[in-house]
């Protein structure tokens, strides 16, 4: 039982060079989904562990920590790991026909070894107790990210792609400077150690710069508004696959690590007390939340609506870390799960179109009511939830947000939060009139409705969304849970 | 049968018909069976429901706990009974109404109709049923999303256009303002649960109060309180068994029922008689129901002349719900159930003589009457029981907001109440004197109409059968009005 | 003092340059000065690696990009002023960091104090070997060194993907990079295989001095791209076919991963050399050889696989 | 380099830190800004090395005599970061040399041209309000 907490990141990480060995296509989906299915499988039962017995730690090599490398799950890291092993088991039932449509044939075997290592580099950020581990794993699942969206069909993929390399590589090495200030105060790596010993040190110069470098470098990564550049064209020019996972996930594990560096790290007192982060990061929120959404309603392209939107939802997660109270921190992590669940459903149901159609910008769009009406059905739903319209997962996000500002009187905000739902609804519905209202066009094919194998995980995730907009005892009873151990009662 | 039982049947008999109604697609005789038959089954439901229950210990229906401490839980009251009495008698006769519409008048995609209509149904009884604001929150807005697909039926770029403003006016007054209201209510009380006397306590400040109650209310965008009305003419696009159902059976009836239920549920009739939002809100009902009557008036198409009553009429029970006094509550419940009958029947003839004649203007209806005698009755009878004449269902409750204002000593609303009657008469009357007693115009210029009727006769038997059914009920419940009667009152704690 | 005095100059210098070809070189020798700044400051693994990494691999593959992609840059056509800006923040705040940071050297920081003793006492003592670096690397934090390995290897399956695996058409036997030049062909004849001896020699000599399996793979396909160069594409392919370089770095990972799911099967952690042999010390030495092992394979045959991709590539019309 | 003031090396990296930096943000040209991110990256690790360094100590490898040794772990944090910092200017390359082949250009504002022109030529413009640049 024990090993499962190393095994859900290993299993996959090594799968990655299996699939490079078999070479072959259909054996590598195969070993990329037996892996995917394993962590989830791993995760689930980690996260039961965790939540009934306290923090699961492991050390690596058997060297204990902090003079070796532990893992160390609590429900913090469980609840995140269980949605990026959820969302990668999904992805890779989907991938299959996508990928053989969208990658080159001969490259398709390694095109998985790298979604596999995006995949076990992003679990193992959630599972490590080590400081400059997570630096490590953020390299594994960045390199790797780089590389399976530049496999784009479009040449934009590439220059995406460099952009994201660039930046990306900048946050990362401001993450290893924030790291080195850390290790310099403290002499320590492990993340337990480094909160115990922090706080004799934390008012100095050095450890306050080191914060500064660390929120920076995770801002990046996690395209927290003004960013955030990078994402949009990322997120459009990738892979159906690819834009699916890395929207569901990557940006989930920066907000986990801007979590666990912010408040469980430096503390809630040194973090958003001493320093004026809570403030930054309410006002950078309000403006993703608004720049974002204003400029997905300008979009034509659907992926890149979508990415501009996934902007905007960030805002509301760090918007929710911000206001530094129980609540608002709930609805940070809340929100992590249900975008999860909103922007793996789009972005899935967009890549069965791009599958049957092609391309997806609104023009193409047209009439996909009655071309694909399975699809197009999901992607009603999942904007619904984007919306947060009850009974959706969206709607208890919302709901969660919108009660922290109002509990600390922030009206403006609370108002500002719910006109994003408004703008949300304004290029939900573009995208409802266009797949309903206009005729598909005139030279149109006929095509046959998305294969089931696309279907099943886009309509789970869709479920997902309504199921966890009606029953949220795991969703919000984790998520809370995990706010008051770290915001502590009295915030 | 349990209490809880018929509740969740109440709830899951309409959205298990509307899938029973998609699979029966292919076959459009079985598809409007099936209709008809769950419209009485869900009818025959409320009503033993309504039979068997205690008002002291209702039966109570957790369905989800979205929000930790916050339910999804249905529990009866009695205006809501009412509200699900109503909705689900009038269900059965539309779909009636609408069979013979939709075939006669060619409609395309019936089965999407259909599969919507049952939806709707079924969130107008999760709205008449929710034992909290959440819940009637999250039908509420399943309402409006089901409705949406009704109101473009035609896929035109009007409707399209007509669509855009209906859901965004709808969702913007509901995200913008009721939510936040609730989220408010929830974080100061820690509890959104309909009790008699409000939730209310004395700690919260008037100032706030006065806040909430402004929000709760123009949140509610479906009871098309003046600006928020916009939605309701530009609906006029559906068809007309869709207008029926929007007007009186379930879009309308629930946004005033929401704002009748956050008046003595949440506040309390108590309470809100000492906020000084209500007399505001008071006011703007006075408002909108003083100017939605003129614009009635200019009105020539017979559609939007009905829509713009409609708006005046809501406001009568956002009036009635304002007051404060339990007589206004009293009459604002009675008015939901009576304007719901008059209101169905005059959509149900403008419908009929629309697919009959190919009319839609009041202009052209000069000596219809001699063609259509029946419809024109029942038109007849709708318009009295708008103006609040009687012996038809609009006087009963017209006389208790009346008592009500007089109670309150509310000059200003007994002011708005005797001014509007007169409007109604000289919006309605006209109509029904030129359909009867003036001759009928040579036959419309040629080229105007493609189909041009002339040689008419009456509706067909399923609108005609529908529209004499409901005048009949409007009638009867001037005579019988026991059973509404004591619910509102029971619900007014009188 | 000196050494920081020139690295500031060619950093300097770098940013003037509008010759992409001077900047590279540089590049290489900003690195290599790097390097021997590390020798000052005790790092004599991390100066090894600099000056094989930064001076050489980082260098080859961006002269080998330069050839396909031009050498001159053009003039930039915004100001300077916000990336100056940018700078300067960030540059200030780092020194505002760095005002309360130990001194250099200073033996009570706490870097010196807390986790490092350990390492310093116990290491020859646990692990067994002499080179703490060494023993920290394979075995205290093995597990990051294992990252690393799937780093390369990453690295290594993004290139690939981006550009495809080459043989055949394009390789052109006897054409060499550098011309046909006599000298330098008896030298390099000469040179390889003692270069090939140093690979081993410090692939197998990292627990006791400086190296690895990360410097030895580098050498090791140092010296098949001093080949190349020389030699002319094709041959060196001869000997190690591209296609197959993928599958062996995929093969070294993994033998590194199967060395912690030994020990994860005899009961004990991931990667807990112990569970190698009886004695723990002596499984502590077998689980770092090994180790080592498969990070220097992993790094030869991503390197040159990388080295392999980026000059097999035709000149784009 | 033990007997300098003892911050001198800290913002002497941090200098060579911020000249990379700024190559990185400043110029247009894709080559260049990987010679810039490197140049960031390795002087981040004297950072590190600097860090590790005891007055007087010697190199972390055991031998007789020798008592006061340099911290072994910023070393090795500092290897596992050089392999990091390969890897990524290899990937950046290989993307460079797609990126050239594809757009014929690795200068920054001409690649952005270009997709402003395709962009203009189908129509498909994303209508974007911002232009990204790195």
């Amino acid at each position: 039982m024990d090993h499962l907490a190393v095994l859900v990141v290993i299993v996959p990480l090594m799968s990655a060079p299996v699939c490079v060995l078999l070479d072959r296509s259909r054996p590598a989906w195969l070993t990329s989904l037996v892996a995917a299915w394993f962590s989830f499988g791993a995760a689930v039962m980690l996260l039961l562990r965790v939540s009934a017995e306290g923090p699961l730690r492991y050390s690596l090599g058997g060297w204990e920590a902090p003079w070796g490398i532990e893992f160390r799950i609590d429900v913090l890291g469980g609840y995140v790991l269980l949605i990026v092993t959820a969302v990668a088991a999904l992805v890779m039932v989907f991938a299959r026909h996508s990928v053989e449509q969208e990658i080159p044939h001969d490259r398709i075997a390694r095109f998985y070894a790298a979604l596999l290592l995006v995949f076990a580099g992003l679990a193992g950020i959630t599972v490590t107790g080590d400081a400059f581990n997570l630096f490590v794993f953020l390299e594994i699942s960045s390199l790797a990210s780089y590389a399976a969206i530049s496999m784009g069909r479009d040449r934009r993929a590439l220059s995406a792609s460099f952009q994201y390399l660039v930046m990306g590589t900048i946050g990362a090495t401001f993450i290893l400077i924030g790291i080195g200030m850390l290790y310099m105060m403290t002499g320590t790596l492990n993340m337990i150690d480094l909160a115990a010993r922090l706080p004799e040190v934390s008012d100095s110069r050095t450890v306050r710069a080191g914060f500064a470098f660390l929120t920076v470098g995770i801002g990046l990564k996690l395209a927290l508004f003004p960013l955030h550049l990078w994402l949009p064209n990322a997120y459009a020019y990738a892979p159906s696959t690819v834009t699916a996972f890395l929207a569901a996930t990557a940006t989930k594990v920066a907000v986990y690590a801007l979590l666990r560096f912010v408040l469980e790290i430096f503390g809630v007192e040194f973090s958003l007390h001493a320093m004026p982060l809570d403030r930054i990061l309410v006002f950078l929120g309000l403006l993703g939340i608004l720049s974002g959404s204003l400029v997905a309603v300008f979009q034509r392209d659907l992926k890149r609506m979508l990415a501009y939107s996934s902007v905007a939802q960030i805002g509301y997660m760090v918007l929710g870390i911000g206001l530094a109270s129980v609540t608002g921190v709930t609805a940070a992590i809340l929100h992590v799960f249900n975008h999860a669940l909103m922007k793996g459903a789009l972005f899935l149901a967009l890549g069965a179109v791009a599958y049957r159609v092609g391309a997806v910008t609104l023009r193409e769009f047209a009439g996909m009511g009655q071309r694909l009406p399975w699809t197009t059905a999901a992607i009603v739903l999942g904007g619904l939830s984007l919306i947060g319209v009850p009974p959706t997962a969206g709607f208890v996000s919302k709901w969660y947000l919108v009660l922290g500002t109002l509990e600390q009187g922030l009206w403006l905000v609370a108002m500002l939060v719910l006109f994003g739902s408004l703008l949300a609804l304004i290029y939900v519905w573009k995208l409802v009139e266009a797949a309903y209202f206009k005729p598909p066009p005139a030279n149109a094919a006929a095509v046959a409705e998305a294969p089931l194998s696309m279907l099943v995980p886009v309509w789970t995730l869709v479920a997902a969304n309504i199921y966890f907009g009606l029953y949220t005892d795991v969703s919000v009873g984790l998520a809370s849970r995990v706010a008051h151990d770290l915001v502590g009662g009295g915030g | 049968m349990t209490g809880e039982l018929q509740l969740l049947l109440i709830l899951l008999v309409p959205m298990l018909g509307a899938l029973a109604v998609l699979a029966a697609s292919p076959l459009p005789n079985v598809r409007e069976g099936v209709s008809f038959v769950i419209g009485i089954l869900l009818f025959l439901l409320v009503a033993s429901l309504a039979a068997d229950l205690s008002w002291d210990a209702p039966p109570t229906l957790v369905l989800a706990e979205p929000i930790q401490g916050l339910q999804l839980v249905l529990t009866p009251e009695p205006l809501g009974v009412l509200f699900a009495l109503i909705a689900s008698l009038l269900w059965p006769i539309t779909t009636i109404y609408a069979m013979g519409y939709m075939r006669d008048h060619h409609e395309v995609n019936q089965t999407r109709f259909f599969t919507a209509f049952a939806v709707s149904i079924g969130s107008a009884m999760g709205i008449a049923m929710a034992g909290n604001m959440l819940t009637l929150f999250v039908f509420y807005e399943i309402l409006s999303v089901a409705t949406y697909p009704l109101v473009t039926h035609r896929g035109s770029v009007e409707a399209k256009r007509a669509g855009r403003l209906y859901l965004g006016l709808l969702m913007a007054t509901s995200i913008g303002f009721m939510l936040p209201a609730m989220i408010w209510t929830w974080h100061l009380t820690g509890t959104l649960t309909f009790t008699p006397g409000g939730i209310f306590g004395p700690e919260v400040s008037s100032g706030v109060l006065s806040l909430l109650l402004l929000l709760f209310v123009l949140g509610t965008g479906k009871a098309a309180l003046m600006p928020f009305h916009r939605w309701l003419p530009a609906a006029m696009v559906a068809p007309t068994p869709v207008s029926a159902l929007l007007h009186a059976v379930a879009v309308v009836k629930a946004g005033v029922f929401t704002v009748l239920k956050v008046a003595v549920y949440l506040f309390g009739i108590d309470t809100l008689a000492s906020i000084a939002a209500a007399d505001v809100l008071m006011v703007l009902a006075g408002f909108t129901i003083l100017m939605a009557s003129v614009i009635a008036l200019r009105k020539d198409n017979l559609k939007a002349r009905l829509a713009y009553s409609t708006i005046s009429q809501l406001s009568y029970i956002v009036l009635g719900a304002m007051l404060g006094v339990a007589a206004g509550a009293v009459g604002a419940g009675m008015h939901i159930a009576m304007h719901a009958f008059g209101k169905i029947t005059l959509f149900f003839c403008a419908g009929a003589i629309l697919v009959t004649a190919h009319k839609s203007r009041v202009s052209e209806l000069n000596g219809i009457g001699r063609r259509m005698p029946w419809t024109m009755a029942a038109f007849a009878v709708g318009a009295v029981s708008m103006i609040g004449a009687p012996p038809v269902a609009g006087f009963i409750s017209k006389w208790y907001l009346l008592m009500g204002s007089l109670d309150a000593s509310h000059w200003f609303a007994v002011g708005v109440i005797v001014v509007s009657t007169a409007l109604n008469t000289a919006y309605f009357m006209p109509i029904v004197y030129a359909a009867f007693f003036k001759p009928e115009d040579a036959p419309a210029i040629s080229g105007q109409d493609d189909h041009d009727h002339p040689d008419h006769g009456e509706a067909s038997w399923p609108m005609r059968g529908a529209l004499m059914l409901t005048a009949t009920l409007a009638i009867l419940v001037f005579f019988f009005p026991g059973v509404p009667l004591a619910l509102v009152q029971q619900m007014a704690g009188l | 003092m000196v050494l920081l005095a020139f690295l500031v100059l060619i950093a300097l210098a770098a940013i003037r340059m509008r010759d992409l070809f001077i900047v590279v070189m540089l590049f290489s020798v900003y690195s290599l000065m790097t390097a021997a700044l590390f020798m000052d400051l005790d790092a004599v693994d991390v100066a090894f690696t600099e000056a094989a990494v930064g001076a050489g691999v980082t260098g080859v593959l961006m002269l080998s990009t330069l050839r396909l992609t031009g050498r001159w840059e053009r003039r930039p056509s915004h100001g300077p002023l916000l990336p100056l800006i940018v700078v300067g923040i960030t540059g200030a705040a780092l020194i505002y960091g760095t005002l309360d940071a130990p001194l250099l050297g200073d033996p009570a920081a706490p870097v010196q104090q807390h986790v490092a003793p350990r390492y310093i006492e116990q290491g020859p003592v646990e692990v067994g070997m002499p080179n703490m670096v060494t023993a920290v690397l394979a075995s205290y934090r093995g597990f990051d060194t294992f990252g690393e390995t799937f780093v390369i290897f990453t690295a290594g399956i993004a290139v690939l993907l981006l550009l495809g695996i080459q043989e055949g058409p394009e390789t052109r036997p006897g054409r060499t990079a550098i011309g046909d030049q006599l000298v330098l062909r008896v030298v390099v004849k000469m040179v390889i295989p003692l270069i090939l001896l140093y690979a081993l020699y410090v692939q197998f000599h990292g627990d006791f001095g400086a190296g690895g399996g990360f410097q030895a793979g580098v050498i090791l396909a140092t010296a098949f791209v001093l080949y190349d160069l020389v030699f002319g594409e094709g041959d060196a392919r001869l000997v190690v076919p591209p296609s197959w370089l993928h599958r062996l770095g995929a093969l070294g990972v993994l033998l590194y991963g199967a060395v912690g799911l030994y020990a994860l099967f005899a009961g004990k952690p991931f990667l807990d050399y112990s569970a190698l042999a009886h004695d723990p010390v002596h499984g502590q030495h077998l689980g770092v050889l090994l180790v080592e092992l498969g990070v220097g394979i992993t790094v030869f045959s991503i390197v040159l696989a990388i080295f392999y991709a980026l000059s097999g590539r035709r000149k784009a019309s | 380099m033990s007997g300098l003031p003892g911050l001198y090396n800290y913002w002497i990296a941090v200098f060579l830190m911020m000249a990379g930096f700024y190559v990185v943000i400043s110029q247009g040209n894709l080559v260049k800004k990987l010679v810039g991110l490197s140049l960031f990256q390795t002087s981040v690790f004297i950072f590190y090395i600097s860090m590790g360094k005891v007055a007087d100590g010697h190199a972390p490898i055991l031998a007789e005599g020798v008592t006061v040794y340099s911290n072994p772990l910023p070393h090795v944090l500092i290897l596992t970061a050089i392999v990091v910092g390969v890897a990524t200017t290899a990937v950046g390359l290989a993307l460079v040399v797609r990126i050239n082949e594809a757009y014929g250009s690795v200068e920054e504002d001409e690649i952005q041209a270009r997709d402003n022109a395709a962009d203009k030529a189908t129509g498909r413009s994303g209508g974007s309000g911002e232009s990204p640049r790195t």
